[in-house]
């Protein structure tokens, strides 16, 4: 802490702080433009001189970066500050007479008119708006231009009706002491702007209009603080102080009996099929884009447009991206053809877009399936039965408008077809999680050649593991459908409440034993184990095996350097005895 | 290599350069070889000799005889005449202004007699491309000497005793700069050095000539300061106008690192140091130390308050020691010689306070209306009128001084009374002006002083970065007020307006540039108020510059009728039949001043 | 030469400056030298391979006097108005050539042959008053002989065109 | 350039130095050997250059060699000055290849005159 006087006031600030905290401290009024206490300390504006004294020693200093120091005497109102202060203002009301806040400003400095003349501009180049942008939002949409009198705030090459990175956070709006800087009221643009589209831009939003709980989130790669400590706005601004960025991600350790698995899917991420365009071409989508904006909550309330705004003449849905494909899923993903279908049937009864749905097989097996795949044709759905080859960007007829087109071969008419559609969505296939591994190998569990995680039988125990205490129910599994998961969810529930309800768990005699007098502490046995039914007594220095946990596979046995580990009836004489006779 | 007996050291410096001084050395080539001399004379491109005015500049050593504006056709004549058989060309050499005889010793003509070298010790001298020229003339000897016999200490403590001052303009003690530089707290120990290269001042050339004449006392300079300071990485930061200066950088530093005088393990001594260059791209604000590191960091050119020093928080927020490049190249005579030897030239006492005096020498540009302009290295404390007089070798063309200009866009205008002041830092400040680069500029009486207030101002305004209010809205209200002064539309009060903006700028705008920016208006209104009132309550512009207040007219006895101003003017507004008086018509006139230029008669005169 | 800048030599130009941050002014001194200006694409391209924000390379490019965001002429001239070159008539030489270029100051001729630029002194006072057409300088010259100078270089320029 | 050390700077530097006295103006002595027509035409070309071979012969790089013209005295060419710092100049003439080595090793680099091919003591004006 640092004392020093302002007028004539003692204040401490933390060393390093500028005179004006001290001011504000006091409530000593220090006029500034360009100060803002989000920011950098910029001393542009100059307003905010005031004249400090250190020993014998006078000097004009701006007060919104001069770092307080101990014993130092600021003097607002000396002679000195007020007239540099006064002819400050006046030019900057020559250059902006129209502006309230200058011309507030220089009356209280008692002038009226500027004897520079009167100029119009409202802009008074404090360069709060480009620095909110680039070191507070991080956006960099505003900058400087130019230099000397010739300097001006514009977006890089001040193009009009070019957003750039402009992410309309109107934080540059916000801070603006001028009004130089408005928001535009898009909406009234014809043809709605990219603004609404999937999904929230901010780093902070409410995920989904039927998100539970109904409460915004920040996301950690978008946001700056997190990404850069740069700024912490949100923090700052929440009246109730909800926003905590100093949180970080916790572990508990919680003991349980029994786990139900259900940690679902991902989609392929159809970047990895480039000749579809994703990610490239506008108006491409995946599977839960589209489903999201069919969605009558979700960004465009349900209604069915493109980027620019427009109701799409023409959508393509293509079937079997990523999944049946020898290069990525050998398998099926089982819903794709269901929910194509509605997709079809939604668009039928909001647009009048044509749709062409792209298939290798129509999988409509299950009750009532069938016949929906009936209705939908019956709505005059095109069905092309051939994988779509390629998405690509055409013109359509004479208009110069750029427009997808997807090259296929029609199987059913034996014929390379070329269908002009405005909307292509990719029907993605279901996939295991990325780091569904690293779960199956913490909780010792193993996976199917596909990569999702293996059941105990896949008929007589699909819920079950080899571990016992450990379900898996959903698409953690495998491919399936709301109502197969449900299936399988509820039976998972009914065998983990009934060995909750009886209180005991029944075990297989077959199981290993370790000889502690014989065990060296080698550990060698803690990690072969399947199960991790071996864990070691730090206290005893010998590994213990835990009996709930065996299975009696043997590996230990086999395994240990001291033969300490025995299987329960499967002594050496024992075995010996069984292999005897076999061979005689 | 053989021993050449005469050695031809042609000026290479880009004033000579652009008076085809390369192309006379072509010529000296080949008449050398035509005479089969090429075993015995060498040619040798030097750096600049200063003497600018009077290229392309020839030396012939060891004779020491000096030739001047120099043709390429007369070169055969002059290596028959001299180099065959030694009689030296009367007509090439040297003749002082106003007089007849010449003088062919370069170290007996006033121009080079009363200098003294140390920054540009070794101008004409060397090869500026050759290490080894620098060598043979005792360079590195400074760096050896620093980084084996004398610890980092030892070396800060000379340089403080010197009494060195920064000859960029600002006049700070560099042996403070640098210890502060060594005492800042770094977090890993990380220092750097810069030069600045980027000698903005308009009239000020002497950087440009020591880099392109001499790049190496620079580096060596670099290298002492870095080993004081205990830095390992320098910067250079060159105007882009300089292409010349970049180039010669450039291969000094890779003659360096070649020579193991830069990068790892200097001269064996475990010391590693290495500079990286930089390329300004035209911004004088640029020169600012703030801003210069704002630029080295990849960004736009624009100081910040410096309540925090550059020495603590400079480049990526380092502690950073800048210096300007004649400061640099002061540094290996100092080590060389010691404190004392750079003590005994120069103002005042500098034992006790570093600040009590200015030690060693002052490269001054002399430029404007003066008879020898060019580079001069002159001891601290000489006096204008000896600068003016005895080198300068007066005013042109029989004119009278009317002011001399110092220390660029921040520095002011001194009146004629003031000549006999002895030059320093101080002095020129008290004086309302300022040592800056050493820009020195001479006006005559057909100069204005509100113009050249104006000219300055309009240059500020277009330099200026525009970040603070003060700066940016004084220098655009001045520079209305002037104009309006110099179109004859001034109105009462407005010098006091001018002092009242010019105030404001001082106390209140960001950086140097701004608060330094009045110094011109506000020395040509201490010194020269009459001429502005002159023009404010008259209308009339006594040195014939401000367009607006003169009409051109034509002398009816000097005019012989050639018709060159009639042909010259653009709007056809001089009429007159050859061999007859022309006339001008002042109401299509547009007083470009293209017949002005062009009579040869001094035929057309200004009212 | 050309007035564009292909993706393969701005790519080379950033990685000459080790994508260096600090080397951004270089990297588009190495642009304007190409092009004669500074295409938005490779500014674009710059800020997408250094990692440098567009706002920042915009306002580089229009603060520093070595840029252009048009293309500059074949051939520049450039008038020195400093002080030194001030005082011995430099606005008049300005002037000068803005009539025989018949373009103003900062303007680049119909042909795309000539730009006029004046500049804040090249460091030859001692030859007051100066300007340098392309890399070459030219000392004392004054309104009068100016013209010729330009006429000399424009016919010398054509002879190269022919030949 | 190899790497430096402060000693191979510190010969590098003697070693330069020699090489470049005479840019510097410094020298023990200077030699001018006239070449006008008449003393060319009588072999003061050879003289010359056996003056500079002999310099160069022996690593004598601090003595100035130059050129005149005519000295007036046609009949005695080849003829040539010698001029210590702080003597009188001598005027030797009637030269030749060997003569003059004899000049450079006893007077310009010994420091007595040369007595039989001594004409005069003193210099003609130059210009």
């Amino acid at each position: 802490m640092v004392t020093f006087e302002i007028d004539g006031q003692q204040v401490q600030v933390e060393e390093g702080e500028p005179i004006i905290k001290g001011a504000e401290k006091l409530g000593i009024k220090i006029p500034t433009l360009c100060h803002c206490e989000w920011l950098e300390p910029y001393g542009a504006c100059r307003v905010c001189t005031v004249e400090v004294v250190m020993g014998k020693r006078h000097r004009m200093v701006t007060a919104c970066n001069y770092p307080a120091r101990e014993g130092l005497r600021v003097l607002t109102q000396s002679e000195r500050a007020v007239a540099a202060r006064r002819m400050v203002l006046e030019m900057q009301l020559a250059r902006c007479s129209t502006v309230p806040i200058i011309q507030e400003l220089a009356r209280e400095h008692g002038i009226e008119k500027s004897r520079f003349g009167e100029g119009t501009e409202t802009c008074i180049m404090c360069g709060l708006c480009v620095r909110i942008c680039s070191e507070l939002v991080g956006a960099h949409a505003l900058c400087f231009g130019q230099r000397g009198t010739e300097r001006f705030i514009s977006t890089p090459f001040q193009r009009e009706g070019e957003e750039g990175p402009c992410i309309a956070c109107g934080a540059c709006v916000d801070v603006c002491p001028t009004g130089h800087i408005w928001m535009e009221d898009l909406s009234a643009r014809k043809g709605q702007p990219q603004d609404f589209y999937l999904g929230p831009k901010s780093a902070i939003a409410i995920p989904t209009q039927q998100a539970v709980p109904k409460a915004p989130r920040i996301d950690p790669d978008a946001c700056i603080y997190l990404q850069t400590r740069g700024c912490s706005i949100c923090q700052q601004v929440c009246e109730p102080e909800a926003v905590d960025l100093s949180q970080h991600d916790e572990e508990f350790e919680i003991e349980v009996g029994q786990i139900l698995t259900t940690t679902g899917f991902q989609l392929f991420d159809p970047r990895k099929m480039s000749q579809y365009g994703y990610g490239r071409l506008d108006n491409v989508l995946t599977s839960l884009e589209f489903e999201m904006m069919l969605n009558s909550t979700g960004p465009t309330g349900g209604k069915v447009l493109m980027k620019n705004g427009q109701v799409p003449r023409a959508i393509g849905i293509l079937h079997c991206i990523g999944s049946r494909d020898e290069n990525h899923h050998a398998y099926c993903s089982r819903v794709c053809c269901m929910y194509a279908m509605k997709f079809a049937h939604l668009v039928k009864d909001r647009s009048d877009a044509e749709v062409y749905q792209f298939y290798i097989d129509m999988e409509a097996y299950g009750k009532g399936y069938h016949e929906f795949y009936s209705r939908i044709l019956a709505e005059d759905v095109n069905v092309i039965r051939g994988k779509a080859a390629e998405v690509t960007e055409q013109m359509w007829g004479d208009e110069a408008e750029g427009v997808l087109h997807i090259r296929c071969e029609d199987t059913l008419v034996g014929k390379f077809r070329d269908i002009p559609v405005d909307m292509v969505v990719l029907c993605c296939a279901i996939e295991p999680q990325s780091d569904l591994g690293n779960m199956a190998h913490i909780l010792g569990l193993t996976r199917s050649p596909d990569g999702f995680l293996l059941e105990r039988h896949p008929k007589l125990d699909p819920i079950g593991t080899n571990t016992d205490g450990i379900y898996i129910a959903g698409t953690c599994q495998g491919p399936k459908d709301i109502p197969d998961t449900v299936a399988q969810a509820q039976a998972a529930a009914a065998r983990i409440l009934a060995l909750i309800a009886k209180g005991k768990v029944l075990i297989d005699p077959i199981k290993a034993s370790i000889d502690a007098e014989h065990c060296s502490g080698c550990r060698m046995c803690n990690s072969l184990c399947p199960y991790q039914a071996i864990t070691f007594d730090e206290e005893e220095e010998v590994s213990v095996v835990n009996d709930t946990l065996c299975k009696g596979c043997g590996t230990c046995v086999a395994a240990c350097p001291s033969g300490a580990i025995r299987g329960a009836g499967f002594t050496d004489n024992q075995i010996l005895a069984e292999l005897e006779g076999i061979l005689i | 290599m053989a021993v050449k007996r005469l050695h031809l050291m042609v000026c290479a410096g880009t004033g000579c350069v652009s008076n085809k001084s390369m192309e006379v050395k072509a010529a000296l080539e080949t008449e050398i070889e035509k005479h089969g001399l090429a075993a015995e004379v060498d040619v040798i491109p030097t750096g600049c000799n200063g003497f600018c005015g009077v290229g392309p500049i020839l030396l012939v050593q060891p004779d020491g005889i000096f030739y001047q504006q120099l043709r390429p056709r007369d070169i055969p004549h002059l290596v028959e005449e001299h180099l065959l058989k030694g009689r030296p060309v009367q007509r090439h050499l040297y003749t002082p202004p106003g007089e007849k005889g010449t003088i062919p010793l370069m170290s007996d003509i006033p121009f080079f007699h009363a200098q003294v070298l140390i920054a540009l010790r070794n101008r004409g001298m060397i090869d500026p491309e050759k290490i080894e020229d620098y060598i043979a003339r005792e360079g590195y000897q400074a760096a050896a000497k620093a980084l084996t016999t004398m610890s980092p200490q030892e070396v800060l403590d000379v340089v403080k005793a010197s009494g060195l001052r920064g000859r960029g303009g600002g006049g700070f003690p560099t042996g403070i700069k640098w210890e502060s530089t060594k005492r800042a707290p770094s977090e890993n120990g990380t220092r750097w050095v810069i030069c600045n290269a980027d000698e903005g001042d308009p009239g000020a050339f002497m950087d440009r000539s020591i880099i392109e004449g001499d790049p190496h006392s620079v580096l060596e300079g670099m290298i002492i300061g870095a080993y004081a300071i205990g830095a390992t990485r320098g910067f250079i930061y060159v105007r882009q106008e300089y292409p010349l200066a970049l180039k010669r950088f450039m291969i000094a530093l890779n003659q360096a690192r070649e020579s193991g005088l830069l990068g790892e393990d200097i001269l064996g001594t475990g010391f590693s140091f290495d500079i990286e260059v930089h390329r300004g791209a035209g911004a004088f604000v640029c020169g600012e130390s703030t801003a210069l590191m704002a630029s080295l960091e990849g960004n736009v050119g624009e100081p910040r308050a410096k309540y925090i020093h550059t020495v603590e928080r400079g480049l990526w927020n380092m502690p950073s020691c800048l210096n300007n490049v004649e400061t640099w190249a002061n540094v290996p005579p100092i080590i060389l010689h010691g404190a004392e030897w750079f003590t005994q030239l120069g103002t005042g006492d500098v034992s006790e306070n570093p600040w009590g005096g200015s030690k060693g020498t002052k490269v001054f540009s002399l430029a404007g209306k003066i008879n020898n302009t060019g580079l001069v290295e002159v001891p601290m404390g000489i006096t204008l009128r000896e600068i003016v007089f005895d080198i300068g070798g007066g005013i042109a063309n029989g004119k009278r001084l009317k002011s001399v200009q110092t220390g660029g866009p921040s520095g002011g205008c001194l009146p004629e009374e003031l000549l006999d002041l002895e030059v320093d830092f101080d002095t020129l400040t008290a004086a309302g002006s300022m040592m800056g680069s050493g820009g020195m500029l001479v006006m005559d009486e057909d100069d204005c002083m509100v113009d050249f207030a104006r000219f300055y101002i309009d240059f500020l305004m277009a330099e200026s970065c525009g970040k603070c209010t003060p700066c940016r809205e004084g220098l655009r209200n001045m520079n209305m007020i002037l104009q309006r002064i110099c179109d004859g539309k001034g109105q009462e009060g407005d010098i006091e307006l001018l002092e009242e903006i010019s105030a404001c700028m001082i106390d209140a705008a960001l950086c140097a540039l701004g608060t330094s920016a009045p110094n011109p208006v506000l020395s040509t209104i201490k010194y020269f108020r009459e001429e502005y009132e002159e023009h404010i309550r008259e209308g009339k512009c006594r040195a014939g510059v401000c367009k607006a207040l003169i009409t051109y007219k034509v002398d009816a006895d000097k005019c012989s009728g050639c018709t060159l101003c009639a042909r010259a003017c653009p709007v056809n507004a001089i009429t007159g039949e050859t061999k007859k008086l022309h006339v001008i018509d002042p109401n299509v006139c547009d007083r470009c001043g293209a017949c002005y230029d062009a009579c040869t008669f001094d035929a057309i005169i200004r009212v | 030469m050309p007035v564009e800048v292909s993706e393969a030599q701005v790519h080379e130009i950033v990685e000459r400056w080790q994508r260096s941050e600090s080397f951004v002014i270089e990297m588009l001194q190495d642009v304007q030298h190409e092009a004669r200006h500074l295409p938005r694409s490779a500014l674009e391209q710059i800020s997408r391979e250094v990692g440098v924000p567009m706002t920042r390379l915009y306002h580089l490019a229009t603060f520093f006097k070595a840029f252009s965001l048009e293309p500059r002429g074949e051939h520049m001239v450039q008038v020195c108005v400093g002080s030194a070159c001030h005082v011995k008539g430099a606005p008049r030489l300005v002037h000068a050539c803005e009539r025989h270029l018949g373009i103003k100051s900062g303007e680049t001729t119909a042909d795309g042959k000539f730009s006029l630029e004046p500049v804040r002194c090249l460091g030859c006072c001692g030859l007051a008053a100066v300007l340098t057409i392309d890399d070459e300088l030219h000392g004392h010259v004054t309104s009068a002989n100016v013209e010729r100078l330009l006429k000399r270089f424009q016919k010398q320029e054509k002879k190269a065109e022919v030949t | 350039m190899a790497r430096l050390s402060v000693q191979s700077l510190n010969a590098l530097r003697d070693q330069l130095q020699a090489e470049r006295a005479g840019r510097e103006g410094k020298c023990r002595a200077t030699v001018i050997v006239h070449m006008g027509t008449c003393g060319i035409s009588a072999g003061a070309r050879q003289v010359m250059t056996a003056l500079l071979g002999a310099l160069e012969e022996r690593g004598i790089a601090d003595v100035a060699v130059s050129s005149s013209g005519c000295a007036g005295m046609c009949s005695r060419e080849p003829m040539a000055t010698v001029q210590r710092p702080g003597e009188a100049p001598v005027k030797y003439a009637d030269l030749d290849e060997k003569k003059i080595v004899r000049v450079l090793d006893e007077h310009v680099i010994g420091g007595s005159i040369v007595k039989e091919y001594a004409l005069a003591m003193g210099s003609e004006r130059a210009g």
